[in-house]
Order: structure tokens, then C-alpha cells, then sequence
């Protein structure tokens, strides 16, 4: 299961950066979304994977089509520039992924010794530690949606001439 | 929860169940397209589908034969990938969701395998937030095909609908949430028996559904649900005379039917919802120790059948005269089962509840239709915004501190 | 202990001024003058009345000294410092003399300020002032002292610049803070130096410590001789002897007020009592004592004649504060701290009045302060003229007012001393003279013979009540101010002496005995003393008086002593000579020129330049595309994770952050 | 029981395709996207982690990421609009007022 929802993701990532319609982009990052939301619940973290769906896969995605509707955004045109940024890019990306992953391997295996798989009530635990023990961020995090809120308002709204 | 089942027999009892399951929902559609048409036309003193069968009654097959053998055009210039995607999403989605509900409280001892009603395990710890999940995805199959058809009228239905949808999700999520906090739980069985009598209380029946307390939440929830399967008063993804038919303009034939199965299962599901969430579900309303409301079932479908069988007689049509009373004595015959072998009337108890209420919900959408005139746009919009969603967190506000109050004050 | 609250909320008393200073210096702009007095004065005078209460509480409990540590402000290692405050003799007169006189004058002040500008912030620095300087007595441990110390300090500057247009009052009051520096500096050394000796800088413990060590012989330069010294330099810098005092004449730029409680009644003395208060410390290094008495006198001496020539009315007030502090410091160096303090006491009260009539005179004048402009004001404001004519007896010595007794103490002390005590005792007695002189000429010019100035001009006005009253208080206190001391001279027990023999300790006894001894030696003493004043007033009255011009004449006679006295020895320039300009030549070629331009604003300019021409060579690296920004933050994050995988430390560390 | 490593190398995958699609992609809609992606990426890491340490702070820590997100999601897309609005464009190449 897990290999399956893992190939799905990689796909939908690569078709992300293949396709040349941004809305094609979307629908493959929807895709990777999904997937990932599969693997949370494979790992059992059954609330991070409906947030998940729900948030990504509801709103922001949802608004990303929205705008490119809106916008109606065409298909992005190739230039020499771009074209050229092609390989050595590949190679920075691949000398990256190679290092993070080879890096967190590393400590993976350490990690790895350390961890007992018990089944957590994850949700419940969840809500304790963010009302509990993560009460300040949270409400941080709220603060800076309502500052999102406003921000996006007055970005998006045409100046009244 | 895991994927994997455990044995082959759990995997094809989930097949079977999904069959069923499947094929309950599209007939209950098919004949949903039937109760719709007749009670709006008597709405409006017509006597609606009366041609094809006796009372209609098999206008759904005709129709569905049409969507079959029509011509199924693709306009040019469209993006055919997402053109085809769309309405697979759509019906997928609705499909989906329906898995997820509960219909009865114990499991149906078959072949030595314990079969819960509903498609998903009884332990799904989840529920409420996997629906809502699905149903947030459930605007991409609006959207892609407005956007997809390469129209002006589907692009406005698809941009109208897809902003209603987010909208009113915020509401809907919202106003679940003053349930959520009184069960404690995200798990729609749970939930139900939340609102069951408690061990040790006096069984007051339709007294402890979440209805009372949270009627402010149950109307939020049912608008925003309406609002979210494009019904009217709220369908103005579709509103015929400003964009023809909006984002479904360009589809055709079967694509056409799965948008329109779409919206009925969601339809099924939220009237489903409702009666979970704040009408007990398959609880009677009525204390056990009514132990005559037992008979209830019967005592509806056995007079139903006869009249039925009486109606048929004195019909026009032989075809009429042949069918209804078949179909009366069938009527009759389940109501007489129920009586005769006790442990499948106290079986079918739940059931029965659940299907009436929801049954009961699908009537009240169609009744709307049938009376009520279409929002503005904007009007919408404000309503959404202004009034339902600052309603609905006050809800949760209001239930949280009582819920609080209680622990505080252990008030019983 | 309950049963004396107030000791127990001791911290009342300095508190309360701070409220007042609070409230009127944040709120005061907007209100009114009267609101502003009522917090002003209330203040003060509610603390006045909490100090009464106080004292009379701890005189009730009877115990030798009363002490409590409020809360610990810093400790380090097996350094304490707490916001402690004690109570014993010593500080009751001194809170008394504080509280009650600044009250006085705070209620002057309110005549006097009235048309004045900046009124809220006037009364707000006064009272801060009256607050620092209560902590300052209060203090049970140098440290808490040096705040009080520091704080009458910077009130003191602010109330001298408190006309900041006026540049003359702003360089005062810098030089003022200024010349303190010099003398905390040593202070601060006395201090530290304390600290290393005994662990600690707590009264208590301090002085009983101190108590068991062997006093050091004459000559003998040890770590008392030491301390004391640096101690006895922050002394003279706060009570301005020489050769610090240069800062108190100028100081008289503030308002008289100001000059009447800062520079004259308490803030000056301050140095006297720290003196007193350690004179354990003191009384173990003879050859610190000699140098005191001898400063002591110097100054008294040296100031005497400077003020024998001025002709600013209040100049001359402030070389004879000066002269008499040192007095005062005399005293404390023969080691008579009883009549040192007791002339203290006396001092504040005849002082602060002359200061304050003073004030009244020139505000009759409207502002005018040359005496040679003055003359014949007695007759216009008698309440003024006979408060002051009152005042300048007691300074002078006259028998039975204040200044006589404890004047007449200081000398008898000297006397005594075995050490130098006949020579000391002849300037003292020189000095006398010269104060009776000086202060009679004052009187004389201001208030006898024509009026020089522009009659029609100037309406001379006699001061409000408000003013006049603190006036006659003052005046029937610098009367009976000195009375503790009467029965000595019919062999009774010198009551002052007993009251402060607790502190004072073991050397009053001695001094006592002495007394009862040689008491006939005091009547000769005092009669001598009185003669050289009758002197002084004689020679006064016929320069100006009897025959005005003879004083001109004179003058002439010895023109060049007159002019070097006219411009007190020409010390300020002396200083300007050896000490500023040096300085200022140090800091404009070596400091500013030099280190300044040169290195530091050249490393820095150079740094920019470099900036400059670095940053214009990458500048074309910003393409303004944004994807070649993020292919750098790409490759700044391999080369980082680069080092995190193939340096072990790192992974380590990589490890803990994964964690 | 799946190794975390796996989830942990997917996870570093899944960002490094991020970061080239962050490269590559010249819509500036797409690039928002790859940044998604990103966060996804490492969405994944965290929740393996406090899977494989059974804590769960790192899925509380998701929940923060996917809040600043959504945040950011919103502002972004904003600002997004008001280019397209006032360079009629979506290409980052056209957007190059920075360049001296």
C-alpha cells in the first residue's frame, strides 16, 4: 500500500512540474495531496490526514483552480533562458534530494532504534497538545490568519478611482 | 485504520456490500427523479409523469435509457482530459461519500461473518471528517467542468459554484462542530449513541436527540447542506435563465447523468447527515418501553400495500392494473413478515427509523424547490457570510461553554 | 515590634517625596500652581510628620540602634547590598533637620517660584531631591548611601540648571556635577577599598569589625588612613572644600530656594555626616584626622576671605556655606563629631534662612542681587531685615544665639586637640572674625544707609506670607537652635553631646570628661571667641556705616590683595589652566583628531567604501529573475547539508535538531 | 510496519522535486505550487517522525504548517491577482522590475 500511494505521490509531483497548463499542475498536486493524506493514514495520524484533504485538498487547492480560472492562466511559454536552466537545476535538485535524504537516513536509523510503534489516540492527543501545551501558537496562528484575512482583502480589491 | 483486509472473505463481503450499496443508491436516485417531478408537480397542481408506466412510475428507466442512447457530442476546444475528469470526480465523490454512513447499529450474522450496515468499519474513527473531506473535494467536479467546457456560461456556473461550495463549507463544518463537542467523538456511531438514553437514565425517546439543544447548529447545517449540493433556493450554479444551465451546459447524455446522479446521492448523503447528526439517526423516537411503536412498520406498510392493491384494481391502464397490485402485495407481504417473525421486525427497527427520517429530509429539499424562489447572487453570499457563519461559531461558542458549565457545575 | 509601625514602614518617609516628585513631574504640566503645592508640600510635610513619629517611636523602643533590611537589591558572591534603612540618633537629627527645613522651604518656595516658568518641574526635582537625600541618610550601607549620594547629586544639577536658557545657570550646574564626579570617584575607591578589607559595606557589621582592628599610629599609612581618605575626598567634593569647592558659588545660579536647602541646609552637609557616620573609621587613622581638620580649616580660612570682598549677595552666602562646612569638618577632625554635627544642625537653620532672606531681599529688588545697588532696605521690608539681622548673629557668634554654642564647641575642641589643635585654633578664631565681618557688611549694605538704587524704578515689596513665615520659624529656631548646649556653662551636662554619645561613642565621653575638666578654659575661650566677633562687627560697622567711603579707600590701599580676593585667587583659572585646557587639548588633537577621525571613522568609512565596491561587483548577479535567487538558496543549502553529512560533529548535531 | 526511513526519503524526494519544479516552472501559479509541494514534503517528514517516535508533536507541528499555508496561500494568490492585474502576465520572466 504504501508503495502504491508513494509512486502516486512521486508521479503527481513529477506530472506537476510536466505539464504545461498550470490547471494540469493543480490537478497533479491534488493528486500528491491525496496521496500524502493515504500515507498519514497508513501511519495512523487519521486527523492529520483529513486536515489534510480538507484545508489542501478544500481550500487551498481549491482556491489555486479559482484563480487560475479567474485569470484564466494559458499555458506557460518556453524561453532560452529556461530552457538553459533545465539541467544544471536537475543536477543542484538531485545533489539536494540525495543529501537531505541521505542526511535524515542517517539519523533515521538512530531514530529508528528509538521508536516503539504504539498506537496513539492521535486526535485526541492532538487536540490536548494544541490546547494544552501549544495554546500560545495557536492562538499566534489565528492571529495570523486574521492578518491573512485582511491582507488578501486589500490585495485583491480594485482601488476605487 | 488499515487498507489491507485481513482475510479474502472481508474483501468480497466489501465488494458485496458496495454492490449493494450501489445499486440501492442509483435506483433510490432513479426514483428520487420520480418523487421530485410528482410532488412538485402536485406543488403545482399537476399531475406530473403519468405516461410511461402507471403513476410513471417507470419514467427513471425510460429516462435512463435515454441518457444511454443519446448522441454524447464534445464540444471542440475543450480540455478533453479535464472535460471527461470532471463528471467522473463529481459522481465518484457522491458515490463515495454515501460509503461512509452507518445504517444500522448491529452487525447481520451471514456465513459466520459479522456485516455491518455501511461500508465503512464500524470503527472509523474519522467519519464526520472523512465526509466532509470528500465533500471538499466534491467542488473540484463543479469547477474543472465549468472551467474544462471551454464556455463562458459553464466557466460562470463553475466559478460561482466553486466559490458557494467553499463558502458554505466553512458553515457546514462549523455548525457539525456544537455535535461534535456533545458526542466527543468524530466517529458517526458514536455519535448516534450520544444520543441514545444513557445506561441508568429514563429512556425519553426523541427527547435526547441533538436536535433540542442544537437547533440553531441544524439550521445552519441544513442550509449550508442545501447550499452545497446547488439546490435550490441556492442552485445558482445552474440558474437556468441567467447561464443556461451553468457548469453542465456543455455535457451531454451519460457525462450529464453522472452530474445529476451526483447531486442526488449528495442529496441522500446530507439528508443521511441531518438524521445522524441531530435526529438520532436509527434511535425510535419514541421510549423502548412503547412497545407497540415496535410495530410501527407494519402497522404503515401493511394499509399502504392494501391501498395500493385497491388503487391498482380500479386503474386505467392494464400494464397499471398488473403491476400495482404486485407491487401492493409486496408491500403487503414485507409488513406481514415484520409482524410474523419478531427478531427481523426488532432487526429491521433501526433501519426503518433511519431510512423514514431520511426519506423524510428528501421529501422537505424537494418541498423547498417546489416553493421556494432563487437567491441573488450577492444575496448569497451575505447570507452565507454574514448570517449563517457568525450564527453557527456563535453555536459553538454557546455549546462549548455550557458543555463547560456542566463539567464545572456537574449540573447531573 | 509591631508596636512602632512607623519604624516598621520606615521606607514611608523617603517614599512619600518620591510620590510627590512622581505626580507632579508626570502630571503636574496641566495642573494648576495650587494642585502642584498640595502634592508638593502634603508630601514633604506628611514625610516631616512620619520622620516626627518615627523618632519619637524609636526614642520610645529605646534600643541604641534601629535597623531593617526592606528587601535584597544585589547580591553577588558574599556581596550584599539590601534597600536597608536604620535608625539611630545621628540620622533622626539629620532626617529632622531635612524633612522639616526642606518643608520650610518648600513652602517659601512656593511664594518665591510663583511667577516663575516650569513651576510643576521645579517642585518635582525639590522633592525628588528631598527623596535621594532621605535615602541618603537612611541608608544602613555605603552603598544605598552612594545612591541617595549620586541622587542629591543630579537633583542638585538639575535644580542649579533649572533656568536651561540661561547658559551662565547650565555651565554651573554641569561644573557642579562635574567636580562631584572627582569626589565619588574617590568615594567609590573608599568603597571598593572597604569592601576588600572587611567583606562587606554594611554599617553594622562594618563598624564592629572595624572597632576590633588596632588603629593605626600617626603617620602610619594603612588601609584606614587610606579609606578614609578616599572617603574624605568624595567629602569635599559633595561639601565643597578645598580644593573642590569651586562648583558651590557658581552653584548659586539656581534658585534660592535651591541654594537655601541644596546648598546650604543639606545636600552640602552630606559629606559631613558621611564623615560623622564612619567616624569609627576615622578615629583609627590619626593621620586622616589631621588632614581633615586641617582641610577643614584651610577652607574655612580661605573662604572666609574670599567672602570678605564679594559683592553678590548671595556669593557671599555661599563662600561663608563654605567656610562654615569647614567648620564643620574641622570639628570632625579634632574629633569633636558631637559639635561637628551640632553645627550642622544650627548651621542649616541660620543658613538656610540668611539664604532665604536673601532670596526675599531680591525679590523685594526684583531680581537684583549686587549689594552695591541695594542699601537702605531695612526700613522698607523689616520682616526680612530683622530674620536676617537675627541670622547673621547666629552666625556670627553672637552669646546666646545658635551659632555661639556650637561655634564656640568646634573651637573649644580644636583647642584641646593634641594634635597642631593651637594653630587650628587660631585661624578658627581668624575665621570667626572674618564671618563676623563679611556678614555684618552684608547687612550693612543691604539694608543700612541711602538707597543706590532707582527708587522710582524699582518698587520694593515685602514678601508674602507665604515666604516670611518659613522666615520667622527659621529665625526663632537659629535662636533656640543652639540651647542644648546652655547648660554646659553653668557645668551642666552637655545634652547634645549625651544625645549623640550613643553613636558617637566611647571618644564624647572622653571629650565630656575633658569638658568638665577645663571648664573654665571654655568661659575664656567663649569670651575670646565673642570678642573677635564684636571685632569683626566694629570694623564692619565703621567701613560701612560710619564712614562709607573709607571701604573704597581701603581698597585702594591694598589694591592688589583686594583684587586677587575679588577674584577668589584666581582659582577657577588656576584650574581652567592646569586642568581643563590640558584636558581639552588631550581630547581635541589625541582623542578627537587622531583616534577619532583618523582611525575609527577611517576603519568604518573604509569598510563602507569596501561594501560599496564589493557589493558593486555582485550587484550584476542579480538578474532580477527570481528562479536564479532560488537556484542560489539551492546550492547555499547543499553546501550546508554538504557539511552536516560529511562532518560527524554536525551530523550530531543534525541529529539532535531532527529529534 | 513501514520503515520510516522510506517515508523519510519519499519526503526528501517529493521536496527536491519541489525545489526544481520551483526552478523550472515559469507561471508564477505553478512556482506557488511547487512551494505547496514543499510543505507537503516536509508535512511528511514531521508526521513520520512523530509516528516513528510515537510523539505527537510533529503531527500538532503539521497542523501549524498547514494553518501558515493556507495563510500564505491566501496572501500569495492576492498578490498573484494584483501582478496579473498590472503586468498582464504570469511569467516570472516578465516580472523583472528588479533587474538594474
Amino acid at each position: 500500500m504504501f508503495f502504491v500511494l508513494a509512486a502516486l505521490a512521486v508521479i503527481g509531483a513529477v506530472s506537476l512540474i510536466l505539464q504545461k497548463h498550470p490547471i494540469h499542475s493543480a490537478l497533479s498536486l491534488i493528486v500528491v495531496m491525496v496521496a500524502l493524506a493515504g500515507l498519514y493514514l497508513l501511519m495512523g495520524a487519521e486527523f492529520v490526514a483529513a486536515v489534510q484533504i480538507i484545508v489542501y485538498g478544500g481550500a487551498i487547492m481549491v482556491l489555486f483552480v479559482f484563480v487560475i480560472m479567474l485569470l484564466n492562466a494559458g499555458a506557460e511559454e518556453r524561453t532560452s533562458l529556461s530552457k538553459m536552466a533545465g539541467p544544471p537545476g536537475l543536477l543542484l535538485v538531485a545533489a539536494l534530494a540525495a543529501f537531505v535524504a541521505a542526511t535524515i537516513a542517517k539519523s533515521g536509523a538512530s531514530v529508528q532504534a528509538a521508536a516503539q510503534t504504539g498506537a496513539l489516540s492521535s486526535t485526541r492527543g492532538i487536540s490536548e497538545m494544541v490546547f494544552k501545551d501549544f495554546v500560545y501558537p495557536f492562538e499566534l496562528t489565528s492571529f495570523l490568519i486574521l492578518v491573512a484575512i485582511l491582507g488578501a482583502t486589500v490585495l485583491a480589491q480594485r482601488e476605487k478611482s | 485504520m488499515h487498507f489491507l483486509f485481513a482475510t479474502r472473505d472481508e474483501l468480497f463481503i466489501a465488494i458485496a456490500k458496495i454492490a449493494v450499496l450501489l445499486f440501492i443508491v442509483l435506483t433510490v436516485n432513479a426514483y428520487l427523479t420520480w418523487f421530485e417531478r410528482k410532488v412538485v408537480a402536485h406543488i403545482q397542481s399537476r399531475w406530473g409523469p403519468y405516461r410511461v408506466g402507471p403513476h410513471g412510475l417507470f419514467q427513471p428507466l425510460a429516462d435512463g435509457v435515454k441518457f444511454f442512447f443519446k448522441e454524447d457530442p464534445t464540444p471542440s476546444g475543450v480540455d478533453r482530459f479535464v472535460y471527461y475528469l470532471a463528471p467522473l470526480l463529481a459522481l465518484g465523490l457522491a458515490l463515495t461519500s454515501i460509503a461512509i454512513i452507518p445504517f444500522g447499529p448491529e452487525p447481520l450474522r451471514l456465513f459466520g461473518h459479522d456485516i455491518y450496515l455501511g461500508i465503512a468499519p464500524p470503527n472509523l474513527n474519522i467519519g464526520i471528517l472523512a465526509l466532509f473531506a470528500i465533500t471538499a473535494l466534491g467542488v473540484y467536479g463543479v469547477a474543472l467542468a465549468g472551467w474544462a467546457s471551454n464556455s463562458k456560461y459553464p466557466l460562470l456556473g463553475g466559478l460561482r459554484s466553486s466559490a458557494q461550495m467553499v463558502s458554505y463549507e466553512l458553515t457546514l463544518t462549523m455548525s457539525v462542530v456544537g455535535v461534535l463537542l456533545m458526542a466527543g467523538s468524530f466517529n458517526l456511531r458514536d455519535i448516534i449513541n450520544a444520543q441514545a438514553p444513557l445506561a441508568g437514565h429514563p429512556d425519553r425517546g426523541m427527547i435526547a436527540w441533538n436536535i433540542w439543544p442544537q437547533i440553531l447548529g441544524f439550521f445552519c447545517f441544513f442550509t449550508a447542506a442545501v447550499a452545497e449540493t446547488n439546490r435550490v433556493p441556492f442552485d445558482l450554479p445552474e440558474a437556468e435563465q441567467e447561464l443556461v444551465a451553468g457548469f453542465n451546459t456543455e455535457y451531454a447524455s451519460f457525462k450529464f447523468a453522472m452530474f445529476f446522479i451526483a447531486e442526488y446521492t449528495s442529496m441522500i448523503t446530507v439528508s443521511c447527515l441531518c438524521t445522524i447528526m441531530f435526529f438520532g439517526g436509527w434511535l425510535s423516537p419514541f421510549p423502548a418501553s412503547w412497545t407497540l411503536t415496535h410495530y410501527l412498520p407494519s402497522v404503515i406498510l401493511i394499509p399502504f400495500g392494501l391501498w395500493v392493491i385497491l388503487d391498482g384494481f380500479r386503474y386505467e391502464t392494464t400494464l397499471g392494473r398488473l403491476v400495482l397490485p404486485a407491487v401492493g402485495t409486496v408491500i403487503t407481504a414485507l409488513g406481514l413478515v415484520f409482524i410474523v417473525f419478531p427478531q427481523v421486525n426488532a432487526f429491521i427497527q433501526p433501519p426503518f427509523w433511519f431510512i423514514s427520517k431520511v426519506l423524510l429530509f428528501l421529501f422537505v429539499y424537494v418541498w423547498m424547490r417546489g416553493t421556494l424562489p432563487r437567491f441573488r447572487y450577492d444575496q448569497l453570499m451575505a447570507f452565507g457570510w454574514k448570517l449563517l457563519l457568525p450564527v453557527s461559531i456563535m453555536n459553538v461558542a454557546i455549546t462549548s461553554f455550557v458543555i463547560l458549565a456542566k463539567m464545572q457545575w456537574g449540573a447531573k | 515590634m509591631s508596636a512602632y509601625p512607623m519604624l516598621e514602614y520606615l521606607w514611608v518617609v523617603p517614599l512619600l517625596p518620591l510620590l510627590g516628585s512622581a505626580i507632579n513631574g508626570i502630571l503636574g504640566a496641566k495642573w494648576p500652581n495650587k494642585i502642584v503645592n498640595i502634592a508638593a508640600i502634603g508630601s514633604t510635610g506628611l514625610s516631616f510628620l512620619c520622620a516626627l513619629e518615627a523618632a519619637r517611636e524609636f526614642f520610645d523602643s529605646g534600643q541604641a540602634l534601629f535597623r531593617r533590611e526592606f528587601f535584597t537589591w544585589i547580591t553577588a558572591g558574599n556581596f550584599r547590598a539590601g534597600f536597608d534603612l536604620q535608625v539611630d540618633q545621628l540620622t533622626v537629627v539629620m532626617v529632622l533637620v531635612v524633612t522639616g527645613v526642606g518643608w520650610l522651604i518648600h513652602i517659601y518656595s512656593t511664594g518665591y517660584m510663583a511667577h516663575e516658568g516650569g513651576y510643576y518641574r521645579f517642585f518635582s526635582y525639590l522633592n525628588l531631591f528631598m527623596f535621594f537625600m532621605l535615602i541618603l541618610v537612611l541608608a544602613a550601607n555605603y552603598v544605598l548611601l552612594f545612591v541617595g549620594w549620586e541622587g542629591v547629586g543630579l537633583s542638585s544639577y538639575l535644580l542649579i540648571g533649572f533656568w536651561f536658557l540661561k547658559k551662565s545657570a547650565t555651565d554651573a550646574g554641569k561644573k557642579a556635577f562635574i567636580v562631584n564626579r572627582i569626589g565619588d570617584f574617590g568615594f567609590m575607591l573608599g568603597m571598593f577599598l572597604l569592601f576588600r578589607a572587611f567583606g562587606t559595606l554594611d554599617f553594622q557589621t562594618l563598624f564592629s569589625k572595624a572597632g576590633s582592628w588596632p588603629a593605626e599610629p600617626m603617620g602610619h599609612f594603612g588601609t584606614f588612613t587610606a579609606a578614609c581618605l578616599l572617603l574624605f575626598m568624595g567629602a569635599a567634593g559633595k561639601s565643597a572644600q578645598l580644593p573642590l569647592y569651586v562648583w558651590l558659588p557658581d552653584a548659586m545660579e539656581g534658585p534660592t530656594p535651591v541654594s537655601a536647602l541644596i546648598h546650604a541646609a543639606t545636600m552640602v552637609t552630606a559629606g559631613v555626616y558621611v564623615v560623622a557616620r564612619s567616624h569609627l573609621l576615622f578615629s583609627h587613622s590619626p593621620t586622616a584626622m589631621l588632614v581633615v581638620a586641617i582641610v577643614g580649616c584651610a577652607t574655612a580660612f580661605f573662604a572666609a576671605t574670599i567672602g570678605l570682598v564679594q559683592t553678590d549677595i548671595k556669593k557671599v552666602l555661599a563662600y561663608s556655606t563654605v567656610s562654615q562646612l569647614g567648620y564643620m569638618f574641622l570639628a570632625c577632625g579634632v574629633g569633636a563629631f558631637t559639635a561637628g554635627i551640632f553645627h550642622l544642625m544650627t548651621h542649616a537653620f541660620f543658613k538656610a534662612l540668611l539664604f532665604l532672606a536673601a532670596g526675599s531681599v531680591i525679590h523685594a529688588m526684583g531680581g537684583e542681587q549686587e549689594m552695591p545697588k541695594m542699601g537702605g532696605l531695612g526700613k522698607k521690608i523689616r520682616w526680612t531685615y530683622y530674620t536676617m539681622l537675627t541670622a547673621t548673629l547666629a552666625i556670627a557668634g553672637a552669646p546666646l544665639f545658635a551659632g555661639f554654642f556650637s561655634k564656640d564647641a568646634i573651637l573649644f575642641a580644636t583647642f584641646q586637640s593634641p594634635t597642631g589643635g593651637r594653630i587650628l585654633y587660631a585661624f578658627g578664631l581668624l575665621t570667626a572674625l572674618l564671618t563676623a565681618f563679611y556678614m555684618f557688611r552684608l547687612i550693612f549694605l543691604t539694608f543700612t544707609g541711602r538707597p543706590r538704587y532707582d527708587e522710582d524704578r524699582v518698587h520694593v515689596h515685602e514678601s508674602p506670607w507665604s515666604m516670611l513665615g518659613p522666615l520667622v520659624v527659621l529665625a526663632v529656631l537659629s535662636v533656640i537652635g543652639g540651647w542644648f548646649a546652655l547648660p554646659t556653662f553653668y557645668q551642666g551636662p552637655d545634652y547634645f553631646a549625651n544625645f549623640l554619645g550613643p553613636v558617637l561613642g566611647a571618644r564624647e565621653a572622653v571629650e565630656a570628661g575633658a569638658e568638665a575638666a577645663a571648664h573654665g578654659l571654655e568661659l575664656i575661650l567663649a569670651g575670646v571667641a565673642v570678642a573677635a566677633a564684636t571685632i569683626g562687627f566694629i570694623v564692619a560697622y565703621r567701613l560701612y556705616v560710619s564712614r562709607p567711603r573709607r571701604a573704597d579707600e581701603l581698597a585702594q590701599s591694598m589694591k592688589r590683595a583686594y583684587t586677587i580676593l575679588l577674584n577668589k585667587y584666581y582659582v577657577d583659572e588656576l584650574y581652567a589652566a592646569a586642568v581643563v585646557r590640558p584636558l581639552l587639548w588631550l581630547s581635541t588633537n589625541v582623542f578627537w583628531k587622531a583616534a577619532d577621525v583618523a582611525g575609527i571613522d577611517g576603519t568604518v568609512n573604509g569598510i563602507a567604501h569596501g561594501a560599496a565596491t564589493i557589493g558593486d561587483g555582485l550587484r550584476h548577479s542579480q538578474s532580477g529573475n527570481t528562479r536564479s535567487y532560488a537556484v542560489w538558496v539551492v546550492a547555499g543549502a547543499i553546501v550546508v547539508l554538504a557539511v552536516i553529512f560529511f562532518w560527524p560533529m554536525a551530523s550530531k548535531i543534525a541529529v539532535g535538531l531532527v529529534r | 510496519m513501514v520503515p520510516t526511513n522510506y517515508y523519510v526519503i519519499l519526503s526528501a524526494i517529493l521536496f527536491g522535486l519541489g525545489v526544481f519544479a520551483f526552478i523550472f516552472k515559469r507561471n508564477i501559479i505553478a512556482i506557488f505550487m511547487s512551494i505547496e509541494l514543499m510543505l507537503n514534503a516536509v508535512n511528511l517528514a514531521f508526521v513520520a517522525f512523530s509516528q516513528a517516535l510515537s510523539k505527537l508533536d510533529g503531527q500538532v507541528f503539521v497542523l501549524f504548517v498547514i494553518v501558515v499555508a493556507a495563510a500564505e496561500a491566501a496572501v500569495g494568490l492576492g498578490i498573484i491577482i494584483l501582478i496579473a492585474r498590472n503586468r498582464e502576465t504570469l511569467n516570472v520572466e516578465r516580472v523583472d522590475l528588479l533587474k538594474l
